[in-house]
């Protein structure tokens, strides 16, 4: 046969018949164009959403100074509410982190074609993801200017870190998780860097990606040991995704608090880190995939996928809530019983609990339906209501709980200031600053993993 | 060339792009690179080992770095030459936290009328006159948040010497110890070698027999205390 | 024992034999399927040091080439006992041995509290360790390579497919031989690097 | 909210922050820069070995023989307040006074002191005290003043035997003033004196002052007396009164009626709110029922009262006198009418008390019982007035409605003001001489009993200053009068006939700080009139009006020490409101106005209108609202302006202190009240615990379960020889607040201000609860019995399994070996995880740098031996560790060992009842390893296994059987 005559029979298979995981018609060379195209867009669109995140980003740097320098009392925190907005942040970002690593890791084990287009957008969100993450642990210290202490080293004064705190874990957790992650997405990189290197014009950058592609040959020796140094990697990160959040879950977990002391934290942390992450990685790639016009590489196929990963971690999260219900009636224990059945449910936050329920719980129940798995309103909609939902999910946890605990003298309410507010914001701001330029400067699809599967579909195809 | 294949996938036409002859690196840009990421490794990990060695230095702790007084009082002259006991000037260092330094009068009883005129004594004259203290400039400080008490130490057989070194031999007194944390626990934890008799808390040069360390910490009822609160509070 | 992409102990044996280095030739192949049969032959054909180059794994060269995992399981498990012992080494170095203090009346050497570090210190020692496996066995980065220079070879990141023969190999010794077998097995073109 | 919108949030924000609070500074100020600077050295490892700076030593020139550097010495003296003294000890760092205590020699005393006295050292270094003296607008000095009252000059203006002459007074009883007054009027015998103090005791002539001995009495009933809590004598009064509480046979039995709810109210067993007006007729009530339980003839039958339940109340409490008859008290509010009062002295007449647990001594305040002495109504009344010498006091704030000062003093051609303010009085007169604080001046002063002490200064007049003395004696015609000559020559006087001679009664009384058997002889009996004055018919509750009660504020009194930020701070005892008043109501009369806490009522009363924030008080009777005295000062102290509602405007002369028939109506408006405590339910949580007499501590749970006491996790690791300790005697604390302020001196615990309080950041290391039974707050506030409320002083706990330490990242917190939990604020780096994690929630954060805007002059009382915190890190009760050190060492010097109960802390030095007892658990005779065992010891949250070092004792009901039906007293009840 000759190869038009292929391409016919590929072009035959329509997106209704079943659910292509690729349906490009393009040859490499032509589809390596295009994915490299985005690389040094100058459209519009990105310089104006660059000009409003870069704005963001520079009201979050002012505040963070203006914290360091005035005193954390610039934010709402009081005693008992010692922590809010920093940990809530700091948790929801981790959270959203985790799908990254999710879907690349995962998945990868797991042998799942659908993986590879999106696999790279996913990693570069976990890791800016953790940069905001990692900001906010320092941020909400008394004197921040002494974070290092957390680090055991050897001293002038003789003392160390203690690790019966969890807050030395998270250190140890979270710089392991941005580390491998970091190193696990470059080596998914260098291919790719090398193909830019070799087919982008402009000799500096092309010196550029030379530099980061290390001299990437693409040899037959090259390709196995990365194949097999990048299956390692994702065999350690599988257990970090799990780890991380577990590690996170035990900073409320370790503590006796009424609302944090509860032994399905680590899994129900896990399923809800992923679950925003999912919603977040929905919320990235339908525009993505839009502007781009990436229909035939990241399919319906994905998001319908990522749609029944939502629907099945929502209902995770559910059980996790009821076992929380649960054990609290079940323990029979005064504190916790108020904290679970009436502070929440009746008290003074009880609107964020039940937004909690409707945002994360009903939210996923449409993807039952495959017209809402397919429609990407829907689609879209369901993942910005779920990234709300966890993060007030994790405002009731750590707000709602310490309001209200053992000695009602000592209760006392929470309300965030202006600087709380903006320094949420700001967040957001530095993470679409880092997605804007990673999508300018970054080929936003794991080129030869495409090239890959599709000459695989091409070979199973009668 | 015959053998059957399974079809290429489409778009696999030659697409021929321009050919580009000349490489893109140098032969040397290798050796370069191996170098450039051997210099990054390198600071990266001896910068903070640089840090920790500095904050250990004796120039930041200004150790060894003679005093200038208003009056260049000798110690080497009032306690070598004069066998003047440290209690006679530092008065209080047994009962109170403080040691105490000289009040301007405690001068006097020694230096008469003639020494006193003397143009190094200017200050000293100055104070009596005046009634205005003579500035002495400090030697040997901790923190504000810590607390020490020199009638705790002394009355627990540690001698002036164990911290301030020998005074007997400085023409301008200088802080003989880093004084920092690490130091002082190091004594806090192992007290018994740095002990002596009541006796001989003033002496210099001591040396104190191996044995007798234990004896005091008994004798002395010592106790190793490595609580916080033992100096912060 | 891994045999490099540039030979190794063969190379030496040659080295002591005092052959000089024949001239590497690079042919060019269109498909994937091309690139694993030309390597098989070549292999057949009792050429030592070939290589191949493709935008991306072609399924069976590797294997046609034999080769290895370069033994980055090893280093990376080796990376991961080693973390483990550092990680719970220093958390007991400095509870338990350093300043042992009384922290809500727990035990100094408290077990339990030291896993979650340990673990991640285990993560992140073999997960380094696998990487700088991979960088060090492959020798990257080496930015200049003499295929680069060859007009065409860029492609091979994108969407051709390349043979190189030649080196310590004394099959390929007679460059024009070589070059017609290169040729016979459907080569595009055939390109002696300088 | 941030400082900035917070400012805006509340109408009655004062116009300056007070002294030690966080002001809005610019967002990087130049100490911030250093402090950043800093910071970056702290990055680069330096931290806490940093460069040595260059710092100067300045040693004696002549060094004091008495005196040694860094080692505090304590000098005796004592504090008058409304004119009667209470013995105090002042701790002095090298010639800084930084912390009052009380002296143990001194009967208004035994030790302890209150929070006025405790306070009264951070009034010394207000910055907003008067520098100058002041003639009209100018600046003028003492010779000035001196010139004026020169007899020549003053005799052309006042005449020559005075006629134009006045002088007003706050109430005396200084032996010194009282004999310069004598010759000011042999001088100028026509001159007035007057004397005025709102809240004084009685002025009607009455020169009888009953004495209790509360240690015998079995049975105590009073009348709207708060006399555990405040007074002149209420320091020693409620220390007898819990030295018999706690005796052997039994505890007392504690009756109180009253209007308002007090701490004394809250300590009794048995408690009844009646509005104000119907007082009379209880008290006739109560005789009646005493005479005829005693079964004397002729008792008139008694007058039937409001309801049944208070009939049914006040019978059983006449019988239960009646069977303690000879052993019981009963007292009456000072503020009481005459009616009342000597209806309490017939019923102690009638029970036979007298004598045996009730005495009398005539009242040592000048003008007790001496008509010569005018009120201050007599001098607005006094026509061709030249000069007036007002020696102290505030009449133009705190004068009642209808008496016009200011008219007075605009009348006045010469008018002198002496006080430590430049206040709404010194402002309308033409002189202001400032004031020296007690603790800067000689002079001496009478007890509530009559017992003498002199008044010495500690430090030399830090903003110069004069005394009332000497501008009497200037007026008596010595031209260079000085206090310490004065006070010298007026004792050789009295002093001399000792054989001793007079410098060693000089010596010994400046250090006892008491004059050897000066107190006034007591009355075995006070004669009562035959016929009682008939009690007024208790006037109609109008439909929508109240009776509404003025009483001194438990904090700044009568407003003199609203420029304290340490009492403005300071949570009131019942509803932990601070830094401001507000209409405390019955939870009822709250309801069928339909108001809720924070709402703003004007209340109009003759044509004078109040607007100030309801609070919603259980226990306060129905149809009554009480007011404090002592917000709303408009005068130069800063911290004091815009602080709260001057409540003195409703109360006309004829109702001083409780007035009916007042309108009430909501203005619409809402301010968020400061409290420390929102929240008085339990919720079924048994913090406080309440037991009938000989009853142990319940040991079911609120679930009914048996509670078992957590098994140790850990074993111990050794420890020292000392293990230090601390109980808590919930029945003997009354809640007053000593404690809280004494702590705060001790070791530097900054204020943070209003907004501070509202958003939960109120900086005390030791805080008091204050918890109301739950059937209490919502039905039973109008039931006789009022509701159960307890008082639970609560501070760091030194868990020996501390919750808070193990979360510690950086070893900030961490246990010594003597079982203090330790907080190393130099090693905090703020995470602020142990705050969470401490289920007392004990523990205290820096938000902002509290102490980095501290005046030179304020800094001066901060203790040396305790760190002062800097922004960004924890803190909490240390069991005062720097005293324990301190000790420690001492004993090491001296070459003894420390016995267990030779230190203490700073709250249980305080405290009056010794509800507070700390020490160690080792050692022979320890008493708080003793009181560990008591039956009633529990520790509060025991079932976390914290296993805390504090120890409560719990609350015991010492119900009388006959009233025990309406309420029956249990833990549980405190519980549910």
């Amino acid at each position: 046969m000759t190869p038009p005559a292929e391409a016919a029979a590929v072009r035959a298979a329509p997106p209704e018949r079943g659910w292509p995981v690729l349906r490009t018609t393009a040859g490499d060379a032509e589809l390596t164009d295009r994915l490299l195209a985005p690389i040094g867009t100058t459209a519009r669109w990105w310089w104006i959403l660059f000009a409003l995140s870069g704005a963001l980003t520079l009201l979050y740097v002012a505040l963070i100074g203006y914290t360091v320098a005035r005193g954390i009392g610039t934010w709402g925190n009081d005693i008992p509410v010692a922590w809010a907005f920093g940990i809530i942040n700091f948790v929801w970002w981790i959270g959203i982190g985790h799908a990254g690593t999710f879907i690349s890791a995962f998945l990868l084990l797991l042998n799942q074609k659908w993986r590879a287009s999106v696999n790279r957008l996913a990693e570069a969100m976990t890791i800016f993801a953790l940069v905001n993450a990692g900001i906010f642990p320092i941020l909400h210290l008394g004197r921040p200017w002494f974070a290092y202490w957390l680090v055991p080293y050897p001293s002038a004064l003789g003392v160390w870190p203690n690790f019966l705190s969890s807050l030395p874990w998270d250190v140890a957790a979270v710089t392991t998780y941005f580390t491998v992650s970091l190193v696990f997405w470059y080596l998914g990189l260098v291919p790719d860097l090398a193909t830019a290197r070799d087919r982008l014009s402009g000799t500096w950058r092309r010196r550029v990606y030379g530099i980061l592609a290390l001299g990437w040959r693409g040899t037959a020796t090259e390709w196995r040991r990365y194949h097999v140094a990048y299956g390692l990697l994702a065999g350690l990160a599988a257990p970090l995704v799990v780890s991380v959040h577990s590690v996170v879950s035990l900073d409320f977990a370790i503590a006796q608090l009424p609302g944090w002391h509860s032994t399905i934290f680590p899994p129900y942390f896990v399923v809800g880190a992923i679950y925003s992450g999912l919603a977040m990685v929905l919320v990235l790639v339908i525009p993505v995939r839009h502007v781009f016009g990436l229909q035939d590489v990241i399919t319906e196929r994905h998001l319908q996928c990522t749609a029944k990963l939502l629907l099945a971690m929502g209902l995770m999260l559910a059980y996790s809530y009821g076992v929380e219900q649960f054990s609290a009636w079940y323990s029979g224990d005064v504190y916790e019983r108020y904290a679970f059945l009436a502070a929440r449910p009746r008290g003074p936050y009880a609107w964020a609990f039940w937004a909690t329920l409707a945002l994360n719980l009903v939210t996923p129940q449409l993807f039952w339906w495959e017209r809402w798995r397919r429609s990407l309103p829907a689609l879209f909609t369901a993942g910005v209501l779920v990234l709300v939902g966890m993060w007030l999910e994790r405002f009731l946890i750590i707000v709602a709980s310490l309001n209200r605990d053992f000695l009602p003298s000592s209760w006392h309410l929470y309300a965030p200031t202006w600087v709380d507010l903006g320094i949420l914001a700001g967040s957001l701001g530095l993470f679409a600053l880092l997605i804007l330029l990673f999508l300018r400067f970054v080929p936003l699809v794991a080129l030869s993993e495409v090239k890959q599967l599709r000459h695989e579909l091409a070979r199973e195809r009668p | 060339m015959t053998e059957r294949r399974p079809p290429a996938p489409p778009g696999d036409a030659p697409t021929d792009a321009p050919a580009r002859a000349t490489p893109l690196f140098p032969r040397w840009a290798n050796r370069a690179m191996g170098v450039a990421i051997a210099v990054v490794f390198v600071t990266v990990l001896a910068g903070p080992a640089l840090l920790m060695a500095w904050v250990r230095t004796p120039d930041l702790r200004r150790q060894y770095e003679p005093v200038p007084q208003p009056v260049p009082f000798s110690h080497p002259v009032h306690v070598t030459g004069l066998r003047l006991d440290c209690r006679y000037c530092h008065a209080t260092v047994e009962r109170a936290a403080s040691a105490g330094l000289p009040s301007t009068a405690t001068c006097v009883p020694c230096h008469n009328e003639t020494f006193m005129q003397s143009a190094v004594m200017a200050p000293v004259r100055a104070s009596l006159a005046t009634g205005r203290p003579v500035p002495w400039r400090r030697v040997n400080g901790v923190p504000d948040f810590v607390f020490f008490s020199h009638a705790a130490h002394v009355k627990k057989g540690v001698g002036c010497e164990s911290c301030h070194g020998r005074v007997d031999r400085m023409a301008q007194v200088y802080q003989a110890e880093p004084l920092s944390m690490g130091w002082c626990l190091g004594c806090h934890r192992d007290p018994a070698p740095h002990l002596r008799p009541r006796a001989e808390i003033t002496t210099m040069g001591y040396v104190a027999p191996d044995t007798l360390g234990a004896a005091l910490m008994r004798a002395y009822a010592v106790r190793r205390l490595t609580d916080c609160t033992t100096c912060h509070r | 024992m891994s045999r490099g992409p540039h030979g190794t102990a063969r190379d030496a044996r040659d080295e002591a034999r005092g052959d000089a280095p024949a001239p590497l030739q690079l042919a060019e192949f269109a498909t994937g399927d091309e690139l694993r049969a030309a390597v098989e032959r070549l292999r057949a054909l009792g050429y030592r040091d070939v290589e191949a180059y493709s935008p991306y794994p072609v399924p069976g060269v590797a294997e046609a080439l034999g080769r290895g995992r370069g033994g980055i399981p090893l280093v990376t498990l080796l990376g991961g006992l080693a973390g483990a012992a550092i990680g719970y080494g220093v958390q007991w170095y400095t509870q338990a041995w350093s300043y042992p203090l009384n922290i809500g009346g727990r035990p100094s050497n408290a077990v339990p509290a030291f896993i979650p570090a340990t673990f991640e210190a285990t993560v992140l020692c073999a997960a380094l360790a696998a990487f700088l496996a991979l960088l060090a066995g492959l020798r990257l980065p080496r930015l200049w390579h003499p295929e680069l220079g060859v007009p065409g070879f860029e492609r091979a990141t994108v969407d051709r497919f390349w043979v190189r023969v030649g080196g310590r190999d004394r099959r390929a010794a007679d460059v024009a031989l070589t070059r017609r077998e290169l040729e016979g097995l459907g080569a595009v073109r055939v390109v002696e690097v300088a | 909210m941030s400082d900035e919108q917070r400012a805006t949030s509340d109408g009655r924000r004062p116009a300056e922050f007070p002294p030690g609070v966080a002001r809005p500074g610019p967002v990087l100020s130049r100490r911030d820069f250093v402090r950043l600077l800093g910071a970056s050295a702290a990055l680069a490892g330096v931290y806490g070995c940093s460069r040595r700076p260059d710092e100067l030593i300045l040693p004696y020139v002549h060094q004091p023989p008495e005196l040694t550097p860094g080692v505090p010495q304590y000098y005796a003296t004592a504090m008058t307040l409304d004119g009667l003294a209470t013995g105090l000890l002042v701790e002095s760092h090298d010639g800084r006074p930084t912390k009052v205590e009380g002296n143990p020699d001194h009967p208004a005393s035994l030790g302890a002191a209150g929070v006025h006295e405790q306070a009264s050292v951070l009034q010394l270094y207000d910055p907003h005290r008067s520098r100058h003296v002041r003639h009209g607008a100018q600046q003028a000095d003492w010779d000035a003043v001196a010139r004026l009252l020169a007899p020549v000059a003053l005799g052309q203006r006042v005449g020559a035997r005075g006629e134009g002459l006045r002088l007003l007074l706050e109430p005396t009883a200084s032996p010194l003033t009282v004999a310069l007054l004598a010759r000011v009027r042999e001088r100028w015998p026509a001159a007035g004196v007057h004397v005025h103090a709102p809240f004084a005791a009685p002025d009607d002539g009455d020169a009888l002052l009953p004495l209790p001995d509360l240690t015998r009495a079995d049975v105590v009933l009073a009348l709207d007396a708060d006399f555990l809590a405040s007074g002149p004598f209420h320091l020693r009064w409620a220390h007898d009164w819990a030295v018999r509480r706690g005796a052997g046979g039994g505890p007392s039995r504690l009756y109180v009626v009253e209007s308002g709810f007090t701490p004394t109210g809250a300590t009794a067993d048995h408690r009844l709110a009646v509005r104000p007006g119907e007082l009379e007729t209880v008290a006739a009530a109560l005789l009646a029922g005493v005479r005829a339980a005693r079964g004397v003839t002729s008792a008139p039958t008694a007058p039937t009262t409001a309801d049944e339940a208070t009939t049914a109340w006040l019978r059983a409490a006449a019988r239960d006198l009646a069977a303690a008859a000879g052993r019981c008290v009963v007292v009456a509010g000072p503020r009481q009418s005459a009616t009342v009062r000597l209806l309490a002295r017939a019923l102690n007449a009638e029970l036979g008390n007298e004598g045996r647990t009730m005495w009398y001594v005539r009242s040592p305040l000048l003008g007790a019982g001496d008509a010569s002495v005018g009120s201050l109504a007599d001098l607005a009344a006094a026509r061709d007035v030249d000069t007036l010498l007002v020696l102290g006091g505030n009449p133009v704030y705190d004068a009642p409605a209808d008496v016009d000062v200011a008219g007075l003093l605009r009348r006045v051609p010469n008018t002198v003001h002496l006080g430590l303010y430049e206040d709404e009085t010194a402002r309308a007169c033409a002189w202001h001489v400032p004031a020296l604080h007690y603790l800067e001046r000689w002079g001496d002063a009478r007890a509530y009993d009559g017992t003498a002490s002199l008044v010495q200064p500690l430090v030399a007049p830090l903003f110069g200053g004069h005394c009332a003395d000497e501008l009497l004696a200037l007026v008596a015609g010595e031209a260079t009068p000085r206090a310490h000559d004065l006070l010298q020559t007026h004792w050789r006087g009295r002093a001399g006939d000792r054989a001793s001679g007079f410098d060693a009664f000089w010596r010994e009384a400046l250090r006892r700080g008491v004059i050897a058997d000066s107190a006034a002889p007591r009355a075995a009996s006070a004669p009562v009139p035959a016929v009682v004055p008939p009690p007024a018919a208790p006037p109609r509750a109008a439909a929508g009006t109240l009776e509404v009660v003025l009483a001194p504020c438990p904090k700044v009194h009568d407003g003199r020490f609203a420029d304290n930020a340490w009492l403005q701070e300071l949570p009131e005892p019942m509803t932990t409101l601070t830094w401001g008043n507000a209409a405390q109501l019955s939870p009822a009369t709250a309801a069928r106005l339909g108001v809720e806490s924070g709402d703003e009522l004007a209340l109009g009363a003759g044509g004078r209108t109040v607007r100030v924030p309801a609070i919603v008080v259980p226990g306060v009777a129905d149809g009554v609202a009480v007011l404090h005295a002592g917000y709303g000062r408009d005068g130069a102290e800063e911290t004091a302006r815009g602080v709260g509602v001057r409540a003195q405007g409703l109360f006309p002369r004829a109702a001083r202190y409780a007035l009916a028939g007042v309108t009430v109506a909501r203005t619409g408006a809402h301010h968020e009240l400061a409290l420390t405590q929102p929240h008085w339910r339990l919720h079924g949580r048994e913090p406080v615990r309440v037991v009938a007499p000989g009853q142990p501590v319940a040991r079911e749970d609120a679930a009914g379960g048996t509670r078992r006491r957590a098994l140790p996790l850990y074993e111990r690791q050794p420890g020292a020889p000392h293990q230090w300790a601390m109980t808590i005697d919930l029945d003997r604390c009354t809640g007053c607040g000593a404690c809280m302020v004494a702590c705060q001196a001790e070791n530097n615990v900054p204020v943070v201000g209003p907004e501070g309080v509202r958003d939960g950041r109120e900086m005390h290391w030791l805080r008091i609860d204050r918890y109301y039974a739950d059937a209490a707050t919502d039905a039973a506030a109008a039931a006789p019995a009022g509701p159960l409320s307890v008082a639970q002083p609560m501070l760091c706990q030194h868990c020996e399994d501390a919750p808070c330490e193990y979360v510690c990242p950086v070893e900030a917190t961490v246990h010594s070996s003597d079982g203090l939990n330790e907080m190393v604020y130099n090693r905090c780096v703020g995470t602020r995880f142990c705050s969470n994690n401490c289920p007392y929630k004990v523990r205290r954060f820096n938000w902002f740098d509290y102490n980095r805007d501290l005046g030179d002059v304020e800094a001066l009382q901060r203790n040396p031996d305790v760190t002062v915190r800097e922004r960004g890190v924890m803190e909490k009760c240390t069991f005062c560790v720097q005293r324990i050190r301190e000790a420690e060492i001492r004993a090491s010097v001296e070459g003894r060992t420390l016995g267990p109960n030779e230190v203490t802390t700073a709250c249980a030095q305080a405290c009056p009842t010794r509800a507070i007892v700390f020490g160690s658990l080792t050692g022979a005779g320890s008493e708080v390893a003793r009181l560990r065992e008591d039956p009633r010891a529990y520790a509060v949250l025991d079932e976390l296994g914290t296993e805390p070092r504090v120890r409560y004792l719990a609350r015991v009901r010492n119900a009388n059987p006959a009233l025990a039906a309406s309420r029956a007293p249990s833990a549980s009840e405190a519980a549910t």
